[in-house]
């Protein structure tokens, strides 16, 4: 088998990602499709640094948790207190942005 | 260095409209006082300008020439040739008349109405335009110009969209409606307009290396600038439109009905008497200078236009309902016969478009601040409204005939003198749109004796009985309008001395000469 | 062991492990996105991740693959699951959608955008896989330590400022400052006297002995649920259970089951419909 | 003595200037003012006359130069004035008739709250019309010319609290200005032509020009002519021109003004001698507007658009005389000034009998009216005389002269001409005897009538303060108006003979016109001697119709014709629908054209951005997930150009 086919898993599994993400209203969901893109982005970046043959891919995925880490976490806490004004998690209830 | 009188012109309305501004709300009369002072300067310091400007001297005199923007070859460049002096003096000479004929335009309406109607913003406005406008004609770098011929929008903006008549058949409502359309479409054709000329200076700047017109055109002339055809004629195209829409020439005229309609009727005064002068001001000293073959080039199409304008101009104003609406038509229709006689190339047309560009502001303002009286008194702009108002204020009719028989261009009022000589001189190169242009006397007639017949002559209509004759502040604004207009019928020699040796200048820049008679013999 | 995980072509058994594992991820990611609860999403996209650890186990990313299990399904999912509980379901969990053409965009645009990456993947000539033996030759945590502390240096200690930041952030706004001393019980019963309403405590949730949960409104004597009974947390979420109707129901089949038993015609007694009504 | 000339404009002009703009504190002495100031300009006219008759013939000509009107490059327009005897002859007429009528008109405005203005109005038409033949340059006569059309729309409106004289104001005007065109394009062909417009160069170098630009400078002279004279096409205004004051009726569209179209062809002679083909057109106008006048006159029962007619038909004779060229210059203007004397005359007759009969104007609501006024009728029969051409009277002279003349045209032409010009006497004949019939003899058929029928036209606004009911009492008028009619009446009885015996005005023209006998197929004995016969047989007809029978106090429908003339010969009938109506649906059109078309392109332009921008606002619509949408796709659509640029 061919690592190649990783690069594969990895692009379907971002393509459901952010499928999810359009299509998901509940914030909280949204945020798990979000992270969900960036494991698949993380399975990339390890694939090509065994393709390289060294480990700058994989200090990238390191950060890339980092990041997703410090993320999820802000993130989480803007949905908490979000809920907290609204009584709502849905993304579609934040719609102040129109015209 | 000499006193800078060119720059005081225009700096001293400027001044004035800050100052004006900066009136506390409460002392309004106090701003329309300082407005009229201000306004009144200015006319003696355009009455300076008149007596030191020399007819026989040097093409641009009073000259004023600063480093401004180093990197583009901007200048302040100032300076006047007969034209602009006479159009300077006109600008000044009008502006006190629509600041007392305004003077209650825009104060607060009664009360129970939400419109609030800042005074001060009105008078100062109207100063801005005219510092605009002043420098316009005096401005001989293409840059500077094109700066304050696309800044006098935004006061005229304000003053079209905030100042609208008193009374409104249709209601505050609609008449706010209307008014905010007019402002728009004003500020939309003018900004269309101006942004096609920007790309025209912009291409001149890249052409020419510079913006003075007066490098630029001598030369152009001494053939050291060398221009593509096609590269000239796009330019030309470029100046000529915005001017054309400012001016307005059919097709692109629609804007000045509406906004003459809904401002009050000294606001359109400012348009079509000041602003737009400006339009075909600077086809004279901008479109003919900078481009002259482009502008032979293009002859042709343009008097086909400006053809148009006059009879098509004064057909509409034959079929309006709205009295405002039907001088501005009539206005159109002057326009036409002022760019035809620039377009004539002939000493007699170009003579007589600057003429008529003095002329028609003084006749078109003594008929449109006339209106305006009569409309504030009866809160209606339809004709169909009137009816016998001779009978009940003769003096106001009296002066609104004048008026009217200036706007048709009688024979010893001023208009007739420019309209002649706009006819002689197209017919001497362009027989049959002589001939053609010729039938706009007619409708001119009929346009405006219809109009004083509706609302003047007949049984007087209840809604007009008790109006009242012209106050002693309105008597002030018409009686000398009208006294200009005789004048000038009878005596219009001033004004041609001054603008003859411009046109003679201009005439050599298009290498254009007059027609020869048949019979020369009998000179 | 690393040098035959590091080869070009892979073992067979690692290709047995892709395709079983693989297979689970993508059910897993399908069911992150398509659950209709919270918390199966959660679930599932932890085991999802989980496979994803054991592929970067796979790919010679070990100490990474340590991380995914112990950081990201062991404390950030646990994150997540904290906050579905705080949160709760909501309306949001609805399936249905709302926003015209979104759905169909969404398809469209992710499908496109797969077969746009597959095509650029297969494009790609990635043919010549080196390894990570060479790499991981002293050690894959000595390896990615010696990067980190050096070529990475910065980057790794601003992401040490970026979690410090990300840490005080959420603090600041979950955290709700109070300006003023709390009301003591005493002050509160006061203002409630002044107010005038509700002076005696709240009626307690539950009906009779048989619903006493806190998600069940206490009847009022007419029959009908009032809300006041339950806490605002879970009316605000919709979480009200009503079982008004419920001892109707049990009556009716009481009633039912006693006349099948003295075998007589069913009568429906008019009465009772109200009831029936008020429970819908 | 030159300087007298400007003089001779300033008096009235003073007077319109004084009146006008004086306000209410000279409504108790306006009308004085006015009729000073008229007479001194007579008097200056006299004193120069006199001068001029002191002087040779050749040297009869005086110039005053005032000053630099518009100098533009070869485009040089002086105030200059030129008093030569053709001039002075209009002189007199305008200032004498002129200050007779203003006196007729203190006594026949003297109940008017506006007689003030009236009088600034006179004075204004007097400046004007003195300009008009003062000019030394067809540019300064257009001043004039438009000058006296200002007056005459001031004057016809001025009862303008009726719709009926506001409208007629209007449509004199704008026929008018249709022949003004003609004069200012004839002035723009002058100045291509000749490079100037001044009488002077251009007249004496009219022969050096090609004959088909004077042709064209003729034919639109003549245009203005048709149009200031109401010829044939353009005569429509002239009759409705009838609703303003009858002193204005009397002054300007009998007497002065409505013959400046003759002094124009006169004085454009030398034009006119050097393009037949122009001539020929302007003999045709002049005869078709002779009959036309004469048989709308016939039909008409309003007495003063019967005398509408006859101006017309009268004016139609001396065109057609200054069409003949050389041998009709001086007796078509001999005519115009006995005409204007006996004109007048009738006209202040008929003011004086509507004055006596409460205003009214049908005819056929008066009769026997000679007992009642005997001075009107005595003064008004010798201008009825005067008019039909009865032998030794004004009329007599001049008219025999043109019909002679017009023989004299020689060819086929000639006989047309002096035909249609022979027909023409009997008819003025015939309709000036039915108007005489009519107002002055036969039963009183004003009595036992005392309501009048609404549609029955009024003239005079203050019919209505006098009680319109009533009975009228015919009286006569007082000493102010009887003592003008008095004098035209003099005027019309002896000045033809004056004029005529010892060819006195030919002499004194000769100079300015020059003259040329021609040569009549036809005797002059033969020529008086038809005319004569027309005389008779047209008085004779009328008599027979009009003398032996009742009138009936309501009009017969009449035959076609009568109908016709009844209707000015269809002629604004065709107006209203081609023109006016043409016009109207034009105008609508055009206004529908602007808003829907030109307006239409621009807002619609603006509308479709308009749309555009609406549909793109839906985009705008908050939810991020659609944003979110538009992101992801537009990161496909990156991946996919990127893609594509490396497969390219």
């Amino acid at each position: 088998m061919n690592p190649v086919y990783y690069l594969y898993l990895a692009a379907l599994l971002f393509t459901i990602g952010a499928t999810g993400v359009l299509i998901r209203r509940n914030a909280i969901v949204v945020f798990m499709c979000i992270e969900l893109m960036l494991n698949a982005c993380n399975l990339a970046f390890v694939v090509f640094s065994r393709m390289h043959g060294n480990l700058d891919g994989q200090i990238i995925a390191f950060f890339t948790m980092v990041v997703a880490a410090a993320e999820v976490v802000v993130g989480l806490a803007i949905i908490v207190s979000l809920f907290r004004t609204r009584h709502s998690a849905s993304v579609d209830d934040a719609s102040l942005m129109k015209l | 260095m000499s006193f800078p009188l060119l720059t005081a012109t225009a700096v001293l309305p400027a001044a004035g409209a800050v100052a004006t501004a900066a009136v506390p709300a409460a002392r309004r009369t106090a701003a329309k006082w300082l407005a009229l002072l201000v306004s009144l300067a200015t006319l003696v310091l355009a009455i300076v300008v008149m007596v030191r400007f020399d007819p026989g001297g040097a093409r641009y005199q009073l000259t004023e020439s600063h480093a401004w923007i180093a990197d583009f070859g901007v200048r302040y460049e100032l300076g006047v040739d007969g034209i602009a002096v006479a159009l300077l003096a006109l600008t000044a000479l009008l502006i006190p008349f629509i600041i007392l004929a305004g003077w209650h335009d825009a104060d607060p309406l009664e009360t129970g109405s939400k419109r609030w109607r800042p005074t001060q913003g009105f008078f100062a406005l109207i100063l801005a335009v005219e510092a605009m406008v002043i420098i316009s004609f005096e401005a001989t770098d293409v840059f500077l110009f094109y700066i304050f011929f696309e800044a006098m929008l935004i006061p005229m903006y304000f003053l079209i969209g905030g100042f609208g008549d008193r009374a409104h058949a249709q209601g505050e409502e609609a008449a706010s409606t209307q008014r905010s359309y007019a402002a728009v479409k004003f500020l939309l054709y003018n900004l269309v307009g101006g942004l096609i000329m920007l790309a025209a200076v912009i291409g001149l700047y890249t052409v020419a290396g510079n913006f003075s017109l007066t490098e630029i055109a001598q030369a152009r002339a001494n053939g050291t600038l060398h221009m593509a055809t096609s590269t000239e004629r796009w330019l030309f195209l470029g100046f000529f439109f915005a001017f054309a829409v400012k001016a307005p020439l059919w097709p692109l005229h629609t804007w000045l009905p509406n906004a003459m309609q809904e401002s009050t009727a000294p606001v359109a005064v400012l348009i079509t008497a000041v602003v737009d002068k400006v339009g075909t001001f600077a086809m004279l000293r901008f479109c003919l200078q900078l481009f002259p073959e482009a502008s032979k080039w293009a002859t042709p199409t343009i008097l086909v236009l400006a053809l148009i304008s006059i009879i098509y101009g004064a057909l509409l104003a034959v079929g309006q309902r709205d009295i405002k609406r039907l001088v501005a038509y009539a206005s159109i229709s002057h326009f036409g016969f002022i760019i035809l006689g620039i377009f004539a190339m002939t000493s007699q047309g170009q003579s007589g478009a600057t003429l008529y560009m003095v002329n028609h502001g003084i006749s078109t303002a003594a008929l449109m601040l006339v209106a305006g009286f009569l409309i504030s008194r009866r809160g209606s702009r339809l004709i169909a409204d009137y009816g016998g108002v001779q009978k009940v204020a003769p003096v106001l009719a009296g002066t609104f005939l004048i008026g009217s028989l200036a706007t048709l261009s009688l024979p010893g009022l001023a208009p007739f003198v420019s309209e002649f000589l706009v006819l002689v001189g197209t017919f001497t190169r362009y027989p049959a749109i002589g001939i053609i242009a010729t039938f706009g006397i007619v409708l001119a007639a009929l346009y405006t004796l219809v109009l004083y017949q509706r609302t003047m002559t007949g049984p007087v209509k209840p809604a007009v009985s008790a109006m009242p004759d012209l106050k002693a502040r309105e008597l002030v604004v018409v009686a000398p309008l009208i006294v200009l207009l005789i004048f000038l019928g009878v005596y219009p020699k001033p004004v041609t001395d001054i603008v003859n040796p411009a046109v003679n200048q201009t005439m050599s820049d298009v290498h254009k000469t007059d027609p020869k008679p048949a019979v020369e013999a009998a000179k | 062991m690393s040098q035959q995980f590091a080869a070009y072509a892979t073992s067979t058994g690692e290709a047995f492990q892709f395709w079983v594992l693989g297979t689970v991820a993508v059910i897993g990611a399908l069911s992150t996105v398509f659950m209709k609860r919270a918390v199966h999403s959660a679930l599932s996209l932890a085991g999802t991740m989980i496979v994803l650890a054991v592929f970067y186990l796979a790919n010679g990313a070990y100490f990474l693959g340590i991380v995914q299990i112990v950081v990201y399904t062991g404390a950030i999912m646990m994150l997540f699951l904290f906050v579905v509980m705080l949160v709760g379901v909501t309306a949001a969990d609805s399936l249905k959608e709302t926003i015209k053409g979104q759905r169909w965009l969404a398809l469209l645009c992710g499908v496109g955008f797969g077969v746009l990456l597959f095509a650029g993947i297969a494009n790609a000539s990635l043919k010549n896989f080196d390894g990570t033996g060479q790499a991981n030759a002293n050690g894959n945590v000595q390896g990615l330590a010696a990067l980190i502390f050096t070529k990475y240096v910065f980057a790794f200690e601003i992401t040490g400022a970026l979690l410090i930041t990300a840490a005080v952030g959420a603090m600041v706004l979950t955290h709700r400052e109070r300006t003023e001393r709390p009301k003591t019980q005493r002050e509160q019963s006061e203002q409630r006297v002044r107010e005038g309403k509700h002076l005696p405590p709240l009626p307690a949730p539950g009906v009779y002995a048989r619903h006493n949960a806190v998600d069940i409104a206490g009847l009022l004597p007419d029959g009908t649920p009032s809300e006041l009974t339950v806490s605002k947390t879970l009316r605000d979420r919709g979480q009200l259970r009503d079982v008004s109707a419920q001892a109707l129901g049990d009556l009716r089949a009481l009633e039912q089951r006693s006349e099948e038993r003295l075998e007589r015609t069913p009568v429906e007694p008019a009465n009772l419909k109200r009831g029936e009504e008020a429970s819908k | 003595m030159e300087n007298l000339i400007a003089l001779l404009i300033a008096a009235p002009l003073l007077g319109a200037a004084v009146l006008l703009v004086g306000g209410r504190r000279l409504d108790a002495v306006g009308h004085w003012i006015g009729t000073l100031l008229s007479t001194t300009s007579f008097v200056f006219g006299v004193i120069l006359f006199a001068d001029l008759l002191g002087r040779n013939a050749d040297d009869r000509t005086l110039m005053q130069h005032l000053f630099t009107w518009v100098p533009v490059a070869g485009f040089q327009a002086d105030v200059t004035f030129r008093l030569d005897q053709l001039s002075m002859t209009f002189v007199l007429l305008i200032t004498g008739v002129g200050s007779l009528i203003h006196l007729y008109s203190v006594g026949y405005m003297e109940h008017d709250e506006r007689r003030r203005r009236f009088f600034g109005y006179l004075n204004l038409f007097l400046a004007a019309m003195l300009l008009l033949v003062l000019a030394d340059n067809y540019l300064l006569l257009y001043v004039g010319w438009e000058g006296v059309g200002l007056a005459s729309y001031l004057l016809i409106g001025f009862w303008q609290h009726k719709p009926s004289a506001a409208t007629a104001a209007k449509k004199a005007f704008i026929v008018n200005r249709v022949g003004d065109m003609g004069l200012s394009i004839a002035i723009m062909l002058m100045f291509t032509t000749f490079g100037t417009f001044a009488f002077g160069p251009v007249l004496s170098h009219a022969t050096d020009a090609s004959e088909g630009r004077l042709t064209a400078i003729g034919l639109m002279l003549l245009l203005a002519a048709c149009g200031k004279s109401a010829q044939v096409p353009l005569q429509s205004w002239l009759g409705d021109a009838m609703e303003g004051p009858t002193p204005v009726s009397a002054l300007i569209h009998a007497a002065t003004m409505v013959t400046a179209g003759v002094y124009l062809i006169v004085r454009s002679g030398a034009v006119f001698n050097a393009a037949p083909d122009a001539q020929l057109v302007v003999t045709v106008v002049g005869a078709v507007t002779l009959l036309f006048g004469a048989i709308v006159g016939c039909a008409k029962d309003d007495i003063k658009k019967a005398l509408a007619g006859s101006t017309m038909s009268q004016i139609g004779y001396m065109v057609l005389a200054a069409g003949l060229g050389p041998i009709g210059y001086v007796f078509a203007i001999m005519h115009l000034v006995t005409h204007g004397f006996f004109k007048a005359g009738l006209f202040l007759g008929a003011g004086s009998v509507m004055h006596g009969m409460n205003d009214e104007v049908d005819m056929r609501r008066y009769g026997g009216l000679r007992k009642y006024m005997p001075v009107t009728f005595v003064t008004f029969g010798l201008g009825y005389l005067a008019i039909i051409g009865f032998p030794g009277l004004s009329g007599f002279f001049s008219k025999d002269k043109i019909i002679e003349a017009a023989f004299a045209k020689g060819g086929t032409e000639g006989w047309i001409l002096g035909t249609c010009a022979l027909l023409g006497a009997a008819i003025t004949a015939f309709y000036m005897t039915r108007v005489m019939l009519m107002t002055f003899f036969g039963e009183e058929r004003w009595r036992n009538q005392p309501t009048r029928s609404p549609e029955a036209p009024s003239a005079e606004p203050a019919a209505e303060h006098r009680g319109e009911h009533a009975e009228p009492h015919p009286h006569e008028s007082p000493k102010v108006m009887t003592i003008p009619m008095i004098a035209l009446a003099i005027g019309s009885v002896f000045a033809g003979g004056f004029f005529s015996i010892g060819d006195r005005f030919l002499h004194w023209l000769e100079p300015i016109t020059g003259h040329s006998e021609g040569d009549s197929p036809l005797s002059a004995g033969a020529v008086t001697g038809a005319t004569m016969v027309c005389l008779v047989i047209g008085v004779g007809i009328a008599y027979l119709q009009y003398g032996r029978r009742p009138v009936p106090a309501v009009a017969p429908r009449g035959s076609l014709l009568t109908r016709a003339a009844r209707r000015d010969l269809l002629q604004d009938d065709f107006n209203h629908v081609v023109l006016v109506r043409g016009g109207e649906h034009l105008t609508r059109s055009l206004v529908y054209v602007d808003h829907t078309l030109v307006d239409g392109v621009v807002n619609g332009t603006a509308a479709g951005f308009g749309g555009l921008s609406g549909r793109l606002r839906r985009l705008q619509n908050g939810y991020a997930r659609s944003y979110a949408v538009s992101m992801f796709g537009g990161a496909a659509l990156l991946v996919a150009a990127t893609l594509l640029m490396r497969a390219v």
